[in-house]
């Protein structure tokens, strides 16, 4: 296969969050992106899915956000490539359950004023680099693998769930991320809270619910011997990075575990600079880490 | 016997004026059943050659009729003579047989185990007062100390049953029994003390099977103690052979015999064996209710069971 | 508000609202009466401990019609959406579904627990949604506190955050902000005209 | 027998990890009798038993002994491989050094001392064993089905399609028992009637069915292949032969106003009747308990109508002798009356549910009728009460079932589904009406048996409440019904209109009495016992019966079928040889010693003692003696052991095996 | 001059000969009965009344062991028992009818098989009789040619004296022999006064025409009449002082065990039971008679003896009160008829 | 762990009910002391006393006689006759001066692994306490009665006789 004859493009919804606190996350898809050669154009003047608050407690309104913005994500060429997996989740299932329910798109059509446009594919970041792009690609991309760096992959509940509507991968059993980040060389471990909640939804409103189920899976990971995480949602990673100090002090617990988007490190891995991957915006600070396994 | 015993308790003569009438009773009806050829022998008792003896005998002729008596010395169970132990007897043809109320509960359990047919067997039966104890000079007269045990305990001195009831029994005097008294005392043992007891009884047993062979429910044609393949107990007149051979007997015993204890008379070692068998027989009317009666009964107590029955000694 | 939790329940067509299980099933798009009550939601589910009526007992009250209680119970507003439940249900009955069903409900009933903290930080949510366009978290927890009382929660975060560049604290204009108050606006008026639930 | 083998199997590393087999081995060779002795790692495999059957050859052995697991599993294996080698397979026998010695042993000295002892005893035993041949017994080719309810009705057909007799007797007047009584039936919704008077009309118009009906056993003699059968015919008072069935004396008959049982007294019929209008045969019968003929003789107006003049109040029971081979029981069941306490049981009975006292709590038998087109109502659902339409019925399951304490503690199988079906059946019938199940469990393990129940939740919206009723009690004209969800933990009170109890099934009146007959076992509920729960379902521990139907335990329809036929075509199996076969394990009386005091026939459980005569060659008759009739014996030895002077001796358990393994303590 | 003995220094006897380790058997008091067993000490001697069993177990048990066997691997292995341990007896206080049987059974222990076991008892055995002071209605020694005061079989005799103790009577070298072992115990004295010997009543037979009757009359009503009552158990036999019959049975395992020579009995109805299941002598009375006929007349026909001395005990414990002195004294009567002629010939039972 | 006593232990048992459960016992690694020797009947109902005397007289120290529950037998009554057999022979057993302790009776079904365990332990453990038993094999050395009686109270009641 030829890289110069399937160039890759995609048109990118990036969501709120990595426009803010997950920013990182932001810079480090598009260096890794460039450093891959696939293209990236983000959709102008997207907004909010409406994310969890808004299927909470209506769920039209979700649909119809949702709806919008795959409207204007239609005049942008290529796939919809999608960064953070509650937007994914979103997007996926206004699709789906637009797709299946006749009177629901009636309504959402009513209320975007416009045909609802359910045909532009939507894809996870993890999807477009383990499918599109393709492993093997992939690996043959790393400039500086990751050897020794043993990662904890999480999923979290937005990815893979329900069975039906984000086809990421299996729901129970999800592989993608370890199999794209095994082509860095690194190592991941098998965990037990791999796809437990970390309680996004309440970040806000109960920080204690956050606190307890972010804590159960940092010690899990900590169990299995993992050096980091590694996330691919911004609200994941705002619980684990964000408040892991709130934890530690809650619990007596010590974890200083840096809390990886899977982008900063298959950057890292694919030769972009250390600098441009967002780093010193983590709360826990990975470098001590990256510098004991010489990444950086 | 103990004799100190003996002599606490007042001498008291048993009248048994009774024995006449009935002596002649017998006589007159084994003449009518031999003559109205109801019956091809009479099995009872005649004189014996020692003076006040009697001994058993089969008459087949009605002259002979006039030998017939009963008295003290008329010890023996007569029903043996009917079982099939004495085929000869049997082959005379159908018998009239004399029987006190102990030997009646013997032909009772006979026909309940099939041995003959109650209506094959003409039971002239004579009310008893008693008889002589062993080891009694034949012609003393029956007292309390010259009655043999199981008299003094005896509930059936009438045998209603019978075809006919001969005799007459005069007032009894109230005899205090001596079996059950000592049955007690070596209930009260310990069980070691016991087993002392009936080793001393048993090692001196000659194994002349006297009391197998007076026994009415001992009948079978092949013993299991004769038996050599495979040997259930020792035939030697030792003393483990002889404790086998008399658990054994007491064991088959249990349920059938009904308390004539002419083992115990005949032996000739005076060994207490009715002990054993009453033993048994206080154990099955305590378990089973079941005493040996005068009526034959379909099955005994080792013959049937009931879903109730005490299981206190099972785990 | 009364403690209805243990009080006797009188079966009978009328004290069934069979209606309200109608509007939960339209609304979900899931079968109520599928359930058979295995338990698996309640097991799988990581907000069971901060739950009154567990998962599965809420399907069960919706099978009786027994809205009041349902409402009456905080259960519905510690749901956190995760997917768990439907994902692992035997029967096919989507709990994440019918418990956004049961919040909209309890939403428009004016339900017992509008004044939550997690309806309140929704309610803001969307709010930014139909000012801004898109989240701006400094603004949205800001609020949150103001209006939730608790002024100094997260105090120490907030500085950390705006160092590490995480928070902004300006907004630039969408250009679609229009288009997005229409939306609310066409919702606002189907549900007026009961073209919508 | 001196030339013993003795073959001690590893059993992989199950026996030699804890015995030492070839000391065992080695101890064996020096036993008395003992000609060869091996260890080998696997006894009961190919090349084990090859190893067996050659030593046989080689060494000219007599007799074996495989010391390996215990004979329950591989006694069976090595006789088979024994007589493969020429022997008499009852030559060779196992010691257990496995089940009774490896595995629940730990030190290996004292395991290894026991096997040896083990292995001495048996050694000892075969040396006395004796070889045995099977007991043929002649069969005699021709069934008795009791009972003619779907299972009796399901097996006579069979066995008579396969060619053979089949005698089917019923004790009511008409086949077709409780089936017959059913609306319709789960999970297909199907009619019961409709299924079911088809298989009726069936066994009347067999050829090779001879059917009693109104008639009951009243003695079983004989043995497997060779049954004898006393069959009392109640007096009909109608002449069967001459009726023809018109129905004329019916309606006159002055005498109209007799609860009908069929209907569970919901109806009335006249003292001459048929049970139900498509009964089989449809010859009426008088019951002489209300007709006036009978009670005071001042009516006869029957005999007066009757055309053809059947009606024969003269008539008396007769007693029908049949002979058959084998026996298939298919008696049914009855319900659980909860009303009253049973005499003489643990029972307490349910006084909490009205049943008996208030009208409208009824049992599903009860709605059954009511449910049905051809009942007392038409199929309409009313109350008994007041005849009006109920709105809301409240179903309670496992009434009786279920509980130790107030009925019984096993699970009767069919109320989930038929309580299911009920909610359905009511729907169907009442639009507006709701149907309330209080339920434990929901037991439905069937063929579209779930689906079925979930439909009746899920389409039919039928309320299921998990948990017991505590209460039931009369208020105005409701019957309210005092639950609890534990799924919500709370109490839940019903206003029903209807209440219908799914009681418990139990065996029928008088079950036990015609085990007794039969002389099979039957369980503390008398629910006829089976020979083994999984690989003998249908037999019994009797050879020659078998079991079919709820008889047997709770059944539903299918079951009660697929038993049947199982029961037939065991029957057939059985009828499929001239000659059968036994095990020769058997006792057998010595003629000799024998002195007929027939303690061993007073003992027998199975009858297998007879009286014999010897006579002499003039016919005299000598003595009479025991005689064991091998095709009834089944082997205990209680014989033996009550016989004072073994003069019956227990094939394969004989006093010299046994006293040979005792010599050796 | 006779040879006396007190009846203190008669027990200082026992003493010494027990501590000599001598076999000292006596009769000796057992709750009612007495029987002959050995003695511990001179105290337990009880002499005077006749024992419930018979002395011949001295030399004849009950049951013995004649050899043991052991089966191994190496075939089987037999040990004889060791006759040269039997001791050295004494048999003290033995009556008559008692004393005089062992001589009578030597004949048939040492013809054509000598019995080693009897026969090395017997010689090891020193008799010392006792003149019999009391009779009863079923004693009749006199009857078969014996006495109360005879000697015979005894090595010694002691005569009861009126004042106590007892003459001495040397009968033969043995008891010489022994005396000579104890001479202080024994004082000669002038005159003595025995107790008078007690006669048995009886109508005297002629024991020689008793036989030719008995061989002319095997079959007999008499045998019926007497004997039907016959219940076939072995008392007669087993407290008969002469009757000899023993069974060779094995006790044990077929791996081990003992050769066993038990006594037993003509009238057990296995007596001559034959392998096939025949018994020639079928019924009761037929035993009997062969026991009667064995004592009359078969031993005599061998032996020249007669097989019983008369001491009355099948009569006072047979169950059924068959009474030998009866019918005998009944065929002695119905036998000084009889003629001599030939008899028949018939088996020997050996 | 040794003991200073190890008795031999005879199991007289029916092949239905307590030689299965013993074979559950096995299948389930229960483990129990090595001392019993287990006599397989088809029945407790064949089960002869005279069994038991013979065990006793080759040595046995204590003997179990189990079989069927009450109801549960696979011949029907077979235990109901055994259990009155056995009910009067330990009777006679005991008049005779046999300790019962070392006569036990049990119902052990097929089910009844554990049971068995129990049973066959807690006599074992009996029997250790107890001894060996000498009685029966004592008198096999014997040859004749002694006439000897030790005990003054034995005596009296031996002379009331």
């Amino acid at each position: 296969m030829s890289p110069t004859k399937n160039v890759l493009n995609y048109s990118y919804y990036p969501g709120c969050s990595l426009h803010a606190s997950g920013k990182e996350y932001d810079e480090s898809a598009r260096g890794l992106f460039k450093a891959l050669k696939i293209g990236l154009q983000e959709v102008p003047d997207w907004f909010c899915c409406g994310a969890t608050p808004a299927h909470n407690v209506d769920e039209l309104l979700s649909l119809a956000l949702c709806a919008k913005n795959l409207e204007l994500a239609d005049a942008v060429e290529g796939d919809l490539a999608v960064a953070c997996a509650a937007c994914f989740s979103r997007l996926k299932t206004t699709q789906h359950k637009l797709g299946e329910n006749e009177v629901k798109r009636k309504q959402v059509e009513q209320a975007i004023d416009a045909k609802v446009s359910l045909d532009k594919p939507v894809k996870h970041l993890l999807e477009i680099l383990a499918r599109d792009f393709g492993l093997e690609n992939l690996q043959k991309s790393v400039k500086k693998p990751l050897s020794g760096l043993k990662i904890a992959t999480y999923y979290g509940c937005l990815l893979t769930r329900p069975p039906d509507v984000p086809q990421l991968d299996c729901t129970e059993a999800p592989t993608i991320m370890e199999r794209v980040l095994e082509t860095t060389g690194a190592e991941t471990v098998a965990w037990s809270h791999r796809l437990e909640c970390c309680g996004a939804n309440f970040t806000l409103s109960r920080p204690g619910v956050v606190l307890k189920l972010t804590g159960d899976i940092l010690a899990s990971a900590k169990r299995a011997g993992a050096d980091c995480l590694v996330v691919a949602c911004p609200l994941c990673h705002g619980n684990l990075d964000i408040r892991q100090k709130e934890i530690e002090e809650a619990t007596g617990e010590e974890y200083h575990m840096p809390v990886f988007y899977i982008t900063q490190l298959l950057a890292l891995a694919c030769g972009v600079p250390p600098g441009k991957l967002g780093f010193n915006s983590m709360i826990v600070n990975p470098t001590p880490l990256l510098k004991e396994k010489n990444l950086i | 016997m103990n004799n100190s015993t003996e002599k606490a308790e007042q001498a008291v003569t048993i009248d048994i004026s009774g024995y006449d009438v009935a002596t002649a009773e017998i006589r007159s009806e084994a003449k009518r059943l031999l003559t109205e050829k109801i019956v091809d022998a009479v099995v009872g008792y005649q004189a014996g050659r020692r003076k006040g003896s009697a001994v058993p005998v089969i008459i087949t002729d009605p002259a002979q009729a006039e030998k017939l008596l009963f008295s003290p010395a008329c010890v023996n169970n007569l029903s043996i003579y009917l079982t099939k132990a004495k085929k000869e007897i049997r082959a005379k043809g159908k018998l009239a047989v004399v029987a006190k109320g102990c030997d009646l509960r013997a032909l009772a359990g006979l026909v309940g185990e099939s041995q003959f047919k109650r209506e094959e067997v003409v039971i002239i039966g004579v009310s008893c007062a008693g008889v002589h104890r062993a080891g009694i000079q034949p012609g003393e007269p029956l007292t309390n100390s010259t009655i043999a045990k199981k008299c003094r305990e005896c509930s059936v001195h009438i045998p209603d049953e019978a075809d006919l009831v001969v005799g007459k029994l005069p007032p009894l005097p109230d005899l205090p029994p001596k079996e059950k008294e000592l049955m007690e005392k070596l209930d009260a043992m310990t069980p070691a003390l016991r087993w002392e007891f009936w080793k001393e009884q048993f090692t001196r047993c000659i194994r002349c099977l006297a009391c197998r062979q007076v026994c009415p429910f001992c009948y079978c044609e092949q013993c299991l103690c004769d038996r050599g393949r495979p040997q259930a107990v020792d035939t030697s007149p030792r003393p483990s052979g002889n404790m086998g051979w008399h658990i054994v007997r007491a064991m088959h015993l249990a349920g059938r015999c009904a308390g004539c204890a002419e083992c115990e008379r005949v032996c000739p070692m005076d060994i207490p064996l009715n002990l054993l068998n009453r033993k048994m027989a206080e154990e099955l009317k305590e378990l089973y209710h079941y005493e040996a009666g005068m009526k034959p009964v379909e099955k005994g107590p080792l013959t049937s069971y009931d879903e109730k029955d005490d299981q206190s000694f099972i785990k | 508000m009364k403690n209805i939790k243990n009080t006797k329940m009188e079966l009978s067509q009328e004290t069934m609202n069979v209606g309200f299980i109608k509007k939960v099933e339209a609304l979900s798009g899931s079968s109520v009466r599928r359930c058979f009550q295995c338990g698996k939601c309640s097991a799988g589910c990581p907000m069971r401990s901060f739950m009154d009526h567990p998962p599965n007992r809420i399907v069960r009250l919706i099978q009786l019609g027994q809205w009041e209680r349902v409402l009456a119970g905080r259960s519905i507003w510690y749901c956190a959406s995760c997917e768990t439940c439907s994902t692992r249900c035997p029967n096919k009955v989507d709990l994440a579904a019918i418990m956004d069903a049961l919040r909209k409900l309890s939403w428009d009933a004016d339900g017992p627990s509008k004044e939550s903290y997690v309806q309140l930080a929704n309610k803001l949510f969307i709010n930014n949604i139909k000012q801004y366009g898109r989240q701006y978290e400094m603004r949205l927890a800001a609020v949150f506190n103001v209006k939730s009382g608790q002024f100094l929660k997260d105090l120490m975060l907030g500085p950390k955050l705006l160092s590490k560049g995480k928070l902004k604290m300006f907004h630039s204009k969408n250009k679609n902000l229009a288009e997005i108050e229409k939306i609310f606006n066409r919702i606002e008026e189907m549900r007026k005209n009961g073209d919508a639930p | 027998m001196s030339r013993i083998g003795v073959f001690i199997c590893h059993c992989g590393e199950n026996i030699s990890r804890t015995v030492d087999v070839e000391q065992v081995a080695q101890a064996a060779r020096q036993m008395t009798g003992v000609a060869y002795a091996c260890d080998y790692k696997y006894m009961c495999s190919d090349p084990g038993q090859t190893l067996l059957k050659k030593a046989v050859a080689e060494h000219k052995l007599e007799g074996i002994v495989v010391a390996a697991c215990s004979p329950r599993m591989h006694e069976k294996t090595f006789r088979n491989a024994a007589q493969a080698a020429g022997l008499n397979p009852f030559l060779c026998e196992m010691a257990n050094i496995r089940e009774h010695c490896s595995w629940v042993h730990d030190d290996r000295a004292e395991a290894t001392t026991k096997a040896t002892d083990i292995v001495r005893m048996l050694v000892e035993r075969v040396r006395k064993n004796k070889k045995l041949v099977p007991i043929t017994v002649p069969v005699t080719k021709r069934a008795l089905v009791i009972g003619g309810g779907i299972a009796g009705i399901q097996a006579a057909l069979d066995i008579a399609d396969c060619g053979h007799q089949v005698v089917l007797v019923e004790r009511e007047p008409s086949i077709g028992g409780h089936m017959a009584m059913l609306s319709e039936t789960f999970p297909t919704l199907d009619c019961s009637q409709c299924i079911m008077t088809p298989r009726m009309v069936d066994v009347i118009n067999h050829p090779r069915i001879t059917l009693h009906t109104y008639s009951e056993i009243e003695c079983v003699d004989g043995y497997i292949g060779n049954f004898s059968i006393t069959i009392k015919k109640k007096a009909r008072s109608v002449d069967m032969a001459k009726c023809t069935g018109c129905g004329v004396c019916m309606e006159k008959c002055p005498q109209k106003k007799i609860p009908n049982e069929f209907d569970k007294n919901l109806g009335f019929r006249p003292a001459i009747y048929v049970p139900f209008p498509q009964a089989v045969p449809n010859t009426p019968v008088i019951d002489r308990e209300h007709c006036t003929k009978f009670i005071n003789g001042k009516c006869g107006v029957c005999q007066k109508v009757c055309g053809p003049g059947a009606v024969d109040y003269e008539q008396q029971d007769q007693l029908v002798v049949e002979q058959v081979g084998a026996i298939v029981v298919a008696t049914g069941f009855k319900l659980y009356d909860i009303t009253e306490k049973p005499k003489g049981s643990a029972i307490k009975g349910y006084g909490e549910f009205g049943h008996g006292k208030i009208p409208d709590v009824i049992d599903g038998l009860t709605f059954e009728r009511l449910a049905s087109a051809s009942g007392p109502t038409g199929g309409k659902i009313v109350r008994p009460s007041d005849g009006k339409e109920p709105k809301q019925v409240v179903f309670v399951q496992c009434v009786g079932s279920r509980a130790r304490e107030k009925g019984i503690s096993y699970c009767s199988k069919v109320c989930c589904m038929y309580t299911a079906k009920h909610t359905m059946l009511y729907k169907h019938k009442v639009h507006d009406g709701q149907a309330y199940v209080f339920f434990m469990d929901a037991r439905t393990p069937g063929k579209s048996y779930d689906e079925f129940w979930r439909r009746a939740i899920e389409e039919e919206e039928a309320v299921y409440v998990r948990g017991m009723v505590s209460r039931v009690y009369q208020k105005g004209d409701k019957v309210v019904v005092m639950g609890s969800d534990i799924a919500v933990g709370v109490q839940v009170e019903i206003e029903a209109d209807l209440v219908v109890l799914a009681t418990a099934i139990q065996p029928r009146d008088g079950a036990d009495t015609l085990a007794q007959k039969l002389g099979i076992s039957y369980d503390k509920y008398n629910f006829y016992s089976e020979a083994h729960a999984k690989l003998r379902p249908v037999e019994c521990a009797t050879a020659g019966i078998y079991l079919a139907g709820a008889c047997q335990g709770p059944k539903d329809i299918p079951d009660t079928v697929a038993q049947a036929s199982a029961a037939a075509a065991k029957v057939m199996t059985l009828f499929s040889k001239d000659q059968l076969e036994r095990e020769p394990i058997v006792a057998r009386v010595n003629e000799k010693f024998c002195v007929g005091c027939l303690a061993c026939k007073k003992v027998c459980a199975y009858g297998a003692v007879e009286e014999k005569e010897i006579r002499d060659r003039q016919g005299n008759l000598i003595r009479v003696v025991a005689y064991v009739n091998p095709g009834l014996c089944s082997g205990c030895g209680t014989c033996q052991a009550t016989c004072p002077s073994k003069s019956v001796e227990l094939d394969g358990y004989t006093d010299e095996q046994v006293m040979a393994m005792l010599d050796t303590l | 001059m006779a040879l006396t003995i007190t009846e203190e220094n008669l027990r200082k006897l026992v003493d010494r000969l027990v501590k000599d380790g001598a076999r000292v058997v006596g009769p000796k008091v057992a709750g009612e009965m007495t029987v002959y067993e050995p003695l511990t000490s001179g105290a337990e001697l009880a002499p005077g009344t006749l024992p419930r069993r018979s002395a011949k177990e001295a030399f004849f048990p009950l049951s013995e062991t004649i050899l043991s066997f052991q089966k191994g691997k190496e075939g089987l292995k037999v040990e004889d028992v060791d006759t040269n341990a039997f001791p050295r007896t004494v048999l003290l206080g033995a009556l008559p009818c008692d004393a005089a049987a062992p001589q009578v059974m030597d004949a048939v222990f040492s013809w054509d098989y000598k019995d080693e076991f009897y026969l090395e008892r017997r010689r090891r055995t020193v008799i010392v009789g006792l003149s019999c002071t009391s009779a009863d209605d079923s004693c009749f020694c006199t009857l078969v040619g014996l006495a109360p005061t005879d000697t015979m079989g005894s090595d010694l005799f002691l005569t009861p004296l009126a004042g106590g103790g007892y003459s001495c009577q040397v009968v033969s070298d043995r008891g010489k022999e022994f005396l000579a072992g104890y001479p202080e115990l024994f004082a000669e004295a002038a005159t003595v006064t025995p107790v008078p010997p007690a006669e048995p009543e009886g109508t005297p037979v002629d024991l020689a025409k008793v036989k030719l009757w008995l061989e002319e009359h095997f079959e007999d009503e008499i045998w019926e009449e007497v004997a039907d009552r016959c219940v076939g158990c072995g008392a007669c036999a087993f407290l008969c002082p002469a009757c000899h019959c023993f069974d060779i049975v094995d006790e044990g395992t077929e791996q081990s065990g003992s050769r066993r020579k038990n006594w037993d009995a003509c009238a057990f109805s296995k007596f001559t039971n034959h392998a096939s299941g025949h018994n020639p002598r079928d019924v009761q009375n037929k035993r009997y008679r062969n026991r009667f006929m064995h004592k009359f007349k078969y031993y005599d026909d061998k032996f020249g003896k007669t097989l019983c001395t008369g001491c009355g005990r099948c009569i006072r414990y047979c169950p059924v009160g068959i009474d030998i002195k009866g019918i005998l004294e009944e065929i002695g009567k119905k036998a000084l008829s009889t003629k001599d002629t030939k008899g028949h010939e018939e088996n020997h039972h050996g | 762990m040794k003991h200073d006593f190890e008795p031999k232990i005879v199991a007289f048992v029916c092949t239905w009910c307590t030689y299965a459960g013993a074979d559950l016992a096995g299948t389930s690694r229960m483990i129990y002391p090595s001392n019993v020797r287990v006599v397989k009947f088809p029945c407790t109902g064949r089960i002869d006393p005279v069994f038991i005397l013979k065990a006793f007289q080759k040595g046995a120290d204590g003997i179990l006689v189990s079989g069927c529950h009450p109801g549960d037998c696979h011949y029907m009554a077979g235990n109901f006759h055994a259990r009155r057999r056995f009910a009067v022979f330990r009777k006679l057993l005991e008049f005779i001066g046999v300790d019962l302790n070392r006569l036990e009776f049990s119902w052990v079904s097929a089910a009844e692994g554990g049971k068995w365990v129990e049973i066959v332990t807690d006599l074992t453990q009996k029997i250790r306490k107890m001894g060996p038993l000498t009685q029966f094999t004592d008198l096999a050395d014997e040859e004749q009665w002694s006439g000897a009686l030790s005990n003054p109270e034995l005596k009296a009641v031996y002379d009331q006789v």
